[in-house]
C-alpha cells in the first residue's frame, strides 16, 4: 500500500476530494497546516508597520491506497488542485507497511 | 464566648459610623443629573473591564491573553478598594498646600449622599466619588499596554497601589481637587487629558523603558493573537466615552450634550485620519488602524470636551489621527522602546496634544465655565496647558521611573526570559486561554 | 370574505383593549427617575444575554458553548412572554393568602402607564413591572450553571416555564409583593438576594443532583473552552449589576447612590479575596478566580446593596470571596455533585450568606426605611432573614426536584451519553460553534 | 512668521463660530429626558459597534472576518461626520418641497444647545441630532450584510457616503423632517421602521443583485466561522434597540416606557416563533435562529413601538419571527439572490411588515400623537402606511441600483475573484483576524 | 523502527493514550485532523438551510516505536479505541529509517 | 528522497527556519501538534481545583529532502532546535518513493 500526502491549496479541497470520491476512494485524512516553499509569503500591517509572513496556509490531505490504485489518485490530485500558479504544492507518495481497520481489526487492503 | 460576640459586634458598630451617609439639610438632589452621572459611571466602568481589557488582550499573543484582562480586572478591583479608603481622599480631601488632598475622608469619612457643591450641586456626594473612581480605576489601567507580555504580577499589583498613591492621586488634586494648584492657575481639564491621559501614557513610556523590550521584539513576528477582540474593545470604548466625557458635566443638560456630541465627532475624524494616512503610507487601510485612530480621537478630545465646538472636534480628531499615527508607526521604531500597545503613543501623545489643543480652540461661547483659546483670541490658556502638561508629564516621568527602580531592587519586576517565551497565563496564572 | 376580515378585526380589538395602557390621573411621573429604571432594565437585560450566557459559555467545552448561549438567551426570550401573559400578575397581583399575587393582572390587564404607588410612586407601572421582568428573566438563567453540558434542550424549556411559574413567582410575591407574608414579616433583601440567588442557587444544586454528573467528570480533562468569553461576560455582569441593585431604588438619588457605590465595592473586594485565597491555596491567583470573586461579591452585595455602608461592604464582599472559593473548591468535591459551572456554589452560598450579611450589617442610617442589623444593634432582623432563606431554599429545593423527577418520567431530561460525547451544540441543536 | 500664524488664527476664528451652541432663551431643558436620550443615543451607538458589526461578523467565514467588522466601524465614522456637516441638515433642516432640508444647517450652524420644539422640547437642539445621527450611521451598516465577502472596500466608502446622502437623508426627511411629506401625510414610523429598515433592507436587496453572487454560493459549504461573535452581537442590539426605540419618545416618560415594554416583548415573541418554525421545519431548534429572530421582532416593532399594546407585539413579533424564517430559508433560494446575511430578508421584509402592522396595530389608547388601526376601525392609516412603504421601497431600490452601476463602471464594485478567494481581510487590509 | 500512525475518534484519546502508557510506551504526537471515510458526515442548520459536512473531527496518534514493540502497540491501539461504530479509524504503519533525539542526539532505538 | 519530520519546541521554528534556508532548503510543511513525552506536562487551575495537562504544544515541522542532503538537514535542525532541556524533541527520518510538483508535474528530486 502506499500512502499518497498531497500539500494543497485550502481552496481546492473541495475538487479534490470530489476527483477522489470519482476514483471510489473511500477515506481520507486532513490537516490544516502551514507551508513554506516558493510562493511568497505575504505582507500585512500593524499599526503603520509591515511585516512579512512567510507561512501560508495549506491542506495535507493524506491518503492510503493499494499500489494498483496509487498512480491514479496522484493523477487525480494533479489535476484536481492545479491552478498553474506558484504555491500549488506537493505529493509525496510513501510505502505504507500495514493498514489496520480498528472497527474490524480487517489489515491490508481489506482495510482501507 | 456571648461576651466575646458582643464585642465584635462593638468593633464592628464602630466601624460602621465611618462612611454612614447623612442625608443632610444640603441641596437638593436633580434626578435626571443623577440618573446621568450613574449611567456615565456604570459606562466608564464598562470602558476598563471589559472594553480596555479586551482592547489591549487581542493584541498579544495567545499566550498571554489572560494576563493582559487581567492586569485590567485586577485594576478595576483594587483601585475601587484603594478609591474608598484613601484615594478619594488624597485626590479630592481638603488641600494641603495645592498639592495633595488630606486623609480626613478616609473610607469615606463625611463624604455622604448629600451633594457637595464644590464638587456638583445636584448629585449625591457619593455619585461624584464613585465617578471619580473609574477615572482612578482606568488610569493604571492604560499604562498596561507598555508593559504587556512581560511584567511579573505581583510587581504589577505593588507597583500600581503605589502609582495610584503617589503620582494618579495628587495629579487628581492638582487639576480638579478645590485648591489644586494647576485648577487655581485656570488650566483647563474637561474630562481628563492631563489627569489620565498625559499621567497614564508618560508613565506607560517610563515603564516601557525601565522594563526593556520583549524577548524578540522587532527581530520577531509578534502578532496579535485576535483582532476581533481588540475591536469589540475598541467599540466598547467609544461607548463608555460618552460616560468619560459627557458625564464629566456632572448632570444631564446643555454641557453634557456639547461634550457628547464633540466626542464623537473627534474619534469618528480620528479614525478616518489615521485611516487615509496608514492608506497613504502603506497602501492599505486597516481595521485596527481605525480602531487605534478612533481611541486617539477620544483621548485628544478627553480635556477639550466641554469647551470646543463640533466643527474644531472635526480638527482637533483629524489632527490627532495623523499625529499618533506618526508617533506609533515612525517615532516609536526610531527610538527602538518596546511600548507594547502603544499607550505611550496613543494616550500620551493624544493626551498631550489634547491639552494643547484646548487651549488653542476653547471658546467661552461653548462654556461660559471655561476660558477663550487662541483660535478665540487669548494665548494665556495655551500657557497654562503647557505647564500642566509640563508638570504632570515630567511628575509622572519621574515618580515612574523611582518606584519600577526600587521594585526591580526590592522584588523584581520582569518574569524570566524562560517564563516570557512560556506565556504568562501559563507561568503567572496557571491558566490557559483558550481550549478550541 | 369582508365579514370574516370583519369577525378577525372585532377579534383582534377586544385582544387589544387587555393591556392597554391607560394614561390615568395618578401619580407625577419623575423623567430622572423613569430614564434610571429604563437605564437599569436594559442594563439587567444585558447581564443575561450576553452577559450571563458568556460567562457560562466560556467554561463549558468547545461542542457545547451554542447550546449554554442558547439556554440564556431562550429564557430572556420565555420569561418576557410569561411575566407579561401571567408572572408579573403571580408575583405582584393583588396578593391571596401571603403567598401568591392573583391572575387580575393576566397579560398586564390594569398595569399602566401611571405609577403604581404600591412599588413606585414616581415611575410608570410598566417601567415597574419591566424592570422586575429582568429579574424573572436572570433567575432561571443562573440555573443553567447547574445542568450545563447535559441537559435536553426541550425539557429545559418544559422545566424553566413551570420553574419560573410555581417557583419564581411565589417566593418573588413573599418577599416583594404587596401583601406577601416575608415582606410582611419584614424580611430585607433589597435586590434579590432571596428572590433571584437562594432561588436559582439552590434550586441549582436540587438540579445538579437530580441529573447527575457529566460523563467524565473527576476523571477526564474537562477545561474551559475560552476564558476570555467568561472574562468578557464577568466584565458584563458587573456593569449590569448596577442596574440591578441601584435601579431597584427605583429611582435617581441618594438609595440609588448608596446602593450603586456598595455593590462596586462588594464586588472588588470579593475579586481580592478570592484572589488572594487562591493565591495562598495554590500558589497562582487565577484569572477565572477574579471573575469569579467579583460576581460573588454582587451576588452577597444584593440584597444588602440599600442598606450597608461602603465599609461594610468591603467586610461583606471579602467574607464573601473567602467563602464561595471554599464551596467551590473544598465542599463541591467533597460531596462530589457536578454544579458544573458553580451556580450553586457561587450565588446559593453566595446569596445565602449575603441575605445573613443583610441581618447583620443593616442601618437605618444609611436606609431609613430598612432596619437595624446585628452589628447595629438588634437581633430581631436577623431571624427574619433566616426565616427568609429557610422558607425560600426548602421551597426552591424540593420544587425543583418534584418538577425535574417528573418531567424525567414523563420526557427524560438528559441526553443520550452518545449525544453527550458528541455535544449539545451538534445533537440538540445542529450546529457548531467555530469554523476556524 | 507671527502674521501668517495670526492668519491662521483668524481663519480658526471664523471656522469656529460655525456651529458654536446658542445658551438661547428657549425651551427649559428637562434633565431626566436629557439623561435618557443621552443614555439612548449611546446605547444606539453600541447598537453598530460593536453590537451589528459582531452580529455579522460571526456570520461571515475567518478571512473575511476584519473587513466585516470594518464596514460597521468605518460607517460609524463617516456617516458621523456626514451629518455634522450636512446630512443632518439634509435630513432635519429647513424644509424643501417636503422632498429634502436645505442646507441651512450645515457644519450644525444654528443647531445649537436650546432645545428645538418641532422636534423636541426638553432637549438640547443637539441631543437630538446626535441621536438621530446614529440611526444614520445603522442605517448603511445593516446594508453590509447583504454585500459581505466580496465588495471592494474603496467602493464601499464612496457608495456609502452617496447614499446616506441621496437616499437615507431623503427619507429621513419625508418621514421625520418638519415638511416632509410622509409626515404630512400622516404616515406612523415611531423608530425608523421605513426610514431604517425598509430603505436598508431594500437597499440590501438591491446592492445582492448588482454585485452579484459570492463565488461557490449555493455550491460550496459557506459556513459561519465564529456564531459566539454573532450571538454576542444580537445580545447587544436587543440592549442598544432599546435607546432606538425608546430613546425615540425623546424623554423619560410613559411613552418611552411602552414602547421599550412593547420593544422587548416583541423581541422575545418573534425568537420564540422562528426557533418554533425552524424546529418543526427542519427538526432542531438553533440558537442562530433565536438570534435572527429576535432581531426580526427587533425590526418589525420598530415602527410601532410607540403606538401598540404589549399584546399586539406579541402578535406582531410571533408574526415576523415567521415570516422572515420564510424570507430567508423558503424564498432567497427560491429567487437565487445571495443576500448574505440576510439583511433584505430580515430588514427589508420585518420592515416592511412592521409597518403594515402600525397600519393594523396602532391605538390612540396607546398614544394620542399616533392614530387608530384597523384592528381599533380605521382603515385610512394602514393606506398611508402602504404609500410610505412603496414610497421609500421604491425609492431606495432605484437609487441604489443606479449608485451602483455607476461606481461599477467608474471603479469597479468587486474584488476580484482571487483576493475573494484570499478574502478580504488579507486583500483589502492587509490584516488576518486570528493568530491562534 | 516503525511509525505507527492512528486516526482515532477524539473522545477515544485518553484511554488509548493510557493503553499506551501501560506499554511503557514514553512518547507519542497528536494532531487533530478531519476525517472523511465510510462514517457519513453530519447535518447541520444555517438558517433554516441544511448543509452537509462531511469531514468529521478526528485526532492522529504518532507513536515511532521499535520493530519489536510494533504489533503490540498496534494491538493496544486497536483494544483501546474500538467502540465497533462505522468510523472507528485506521492503523498505518511505515518503516522509519532513523531517529534522532534533538537534545542528546541519540540515534535508533535509544532516541526513542 | 528522504522525508525529514522533526518534532520542535514552537518557539525554535524561527531559528530552525532560518537553519535551513542557509542550507538552500526551499520548501517545508509545519503542523500545529501536542506531544506526550519524558518532559511533564504543567498544571492549571480551575477555580482552586488542580488539573495537569499532558500534551504540551509542539511544532511538526516536515522537510523532503534529496538522499544527499538529508544528513546536512538532520544536522541543521538538530543544532538550531536544541535547547538542551528535556523536551527538545525527535526527528523521524522515513523514505519517500516519489514526489511531484503539482503545478509542474515534475517528479522526483526536480519536484523538490
Ligand atoms: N521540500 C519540501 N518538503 C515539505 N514540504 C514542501 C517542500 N517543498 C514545498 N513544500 C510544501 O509545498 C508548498 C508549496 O510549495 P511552493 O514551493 O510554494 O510551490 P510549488 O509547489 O508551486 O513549487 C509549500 O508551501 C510547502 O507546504
Ligand atoms: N484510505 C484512507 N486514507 C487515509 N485516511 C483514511 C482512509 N480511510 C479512512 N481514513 C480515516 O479514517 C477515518 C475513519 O474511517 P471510516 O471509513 O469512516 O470508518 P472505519 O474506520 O470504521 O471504516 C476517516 O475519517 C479518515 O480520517
Ligand atoms: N516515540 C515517539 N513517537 C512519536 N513522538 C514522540 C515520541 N517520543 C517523543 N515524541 C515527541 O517528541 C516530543 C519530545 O519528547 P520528550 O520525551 O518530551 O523529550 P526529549 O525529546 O527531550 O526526550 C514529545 O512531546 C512528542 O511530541
Amino acid at each position: 500500500m502506499k500512502k499518497i500526502e498531497a500539500i494543497i491549496k485550502p481552496f481546492r479541497l473541495d475538487d479534490v476530494k470530489k476527483a477522489l470520491n470519482d476514483l471510489n476512494i473511500e477515506g481520507m485524512t486532513v490537516t490544516e497546516v502551514k507551508g513554506f516553499g516558493r510562493q511568497k509569503g505575504h505582507t500585512e500591517l500593524y499599526r503603520g508597520a509591515e511585516y512579512t509572513v512567510d507561512f501560508l496556509p495549506k491542506i495535507k490531505m493524506e491518503v492510503v491506497t493499494t499500489d494498483a490504485m496509487a498512480t491514479k489518485v496522484v493523477d487525480a490530485i494533479v489535476a484536481s488542485a492545479r491552478t498553474g500558479k506558484i504555491g500549488d504544492g506537493k505529493i509525496f507518495v510513501t510505502a505504507v507497511e500495514e493498514t489496520i481497520r480498528i472497527r474490524t481489526g480487517e489489515k491490508g487492503d481489506e482495510a482501507l | 464566648m456571648s461576651r466575646y460576640i458582643g464585642r465584635i459586634i462593638t468593633v464592628f458598630a464602630v466601624y460602621m459610623l465611618l462612611g454612614v451617609p447623612a442625608y443632610g439639610a444640603g441641596g437638593a438632589i436633580d434626578t435626571g443629573d443623577t440618573a446621568w452621572v450613574l449611567t456615565s459611571t456604570a459606562l466608564v466602568l464598562f470602558m476598563t473591564a471589559p472594553g480596555l481589557a479586551l482592547f489591549y488582550s487581542g493584541m498579544v499573543r495567545k499566550k498571554n491573553v489572560l494576563a493582559t484582562l487581567m492586569q485590567s480586572f485586577v485594576l478595576l478591583c483594587i483601585m475601587s478598594i484603594q478609591w474608598v479608603l484613601w484615594g478619594y481622599s488624597l485626590a479630592f480631601g481638603p488641600d494641603h498646600w495645592g498639592f495633595i488632598g488630606g486623609l480626613e475622608w478616609f473610607g469615606l469619612n463625611g463624604v455622604g449622599l448629600e451633594p457637595n457643591p464644590d464638587y456638583a450641586a445636584t448629585i449625591p456626594h457619593q455619585a461624584f466619588m464613585i465617578f471619580q473612581m473609574m477615572f482612578a480605576v482606568i488610569t493604571p489601567a492604560l499604562i498596561t499596554g507598555a508593559i504587556a507580555e512581560r511584567m511579573k504580577f505581583s510587581a504589577f499589583i505593588v507597583f500600581s497601589i503605589i502609582w495610584a498613591t503617589v503620582v494618579y492621586d495628587p495629579i487628581a488634586h492638582w487639576v480638579w481637587g478645590m485648591g489644586g494648584w494647576l485648577r487655581n492657575l485656570g488650566a483647563l481639564d474637561f474630562a481628563g487629558g492631563t489627569v489620565v491621559h498625559i499621567s497614564s501614557g508618560i508613565s506607560a513610556l517610563a515603564a516601557a523603558i525601565v522594563l526593556g523590550k520583549r524577548k524578540g521584539y522587532a527581530t520577531e513576528l509578534i502578532a496579535p493573537h485576535s483582532l476581533p477582540l481588540t475591536v469589540i474593545g475598541a467599540g466598547m470604548l467609544w461607548f463608555g466615552w460618552f460616560g468619560f466625557n459627557a458625564g464629566s458635566a456632572l448632570g444631564a443638560g446643555a454641557l453634557a450634550t456639547t461634550a457628547f456630541v464633540v466626542t464623537n465627532t473627534a474619534a469618528a475624524a480620528a479614525a478616518i485620519a489615521w485611516m487615509i494616512v496608514e492608506w497613504a503610507h502603506r497602501g492599505k487601510p486597516t481595521m485596527l488602524g481605525v480602531a487605534s485612530g478612533l481611541v486617539a480621537g477620544l483621548v485628544a478630545i478627553t480635556p477639550a470636551s466641554g469647551y470646543v465646538t463640533p466643527l474644531s472636534a472635526i480638527i482637533i480628531g483629524a489632527s490627532v489621527g495623523i499625529i499618533c499615527y506618526i508617533s506609533v508607526s515612525l517615532i516609536k521604531p526610531l527610538f527602538g522602546y518596546d511600548d507594547s500597545l502603544d499607550a505611550f503613543g496613543v494616550h500620551g501623545v493624544g493626551g498631550t496634544f489634547g491639552a494643547i489643543a484646548t487651549g488653542l480652540f476653547a471658546s467661552v461661547a461653548v462654556n461660559a465655565a471655561g476660558a477663550d483659546g487662541v483660535f478665540s483670541g487669548s494665548y494665556a490658556l495655551l500657557g497654562k496647558q503647557i505647564i500642566a502638561i509640563l508638570a504632570s508629564g515630567i511628575y509622572s516621568f519621574v515618580l515612574t521611573i523611582i518606584i519600577l527602580k526600587v521594585l526591580d531592587a526590592v522584588m523584581g519586576i520582569r518574569v524570566s526570559p524562560d517564563e516570557e517565551v512560556q506565556g504568562l497565563d501559563l507561568t503567572q496564572h496557571s491558566e490557559s486561554g483558550y481550549n478550541l
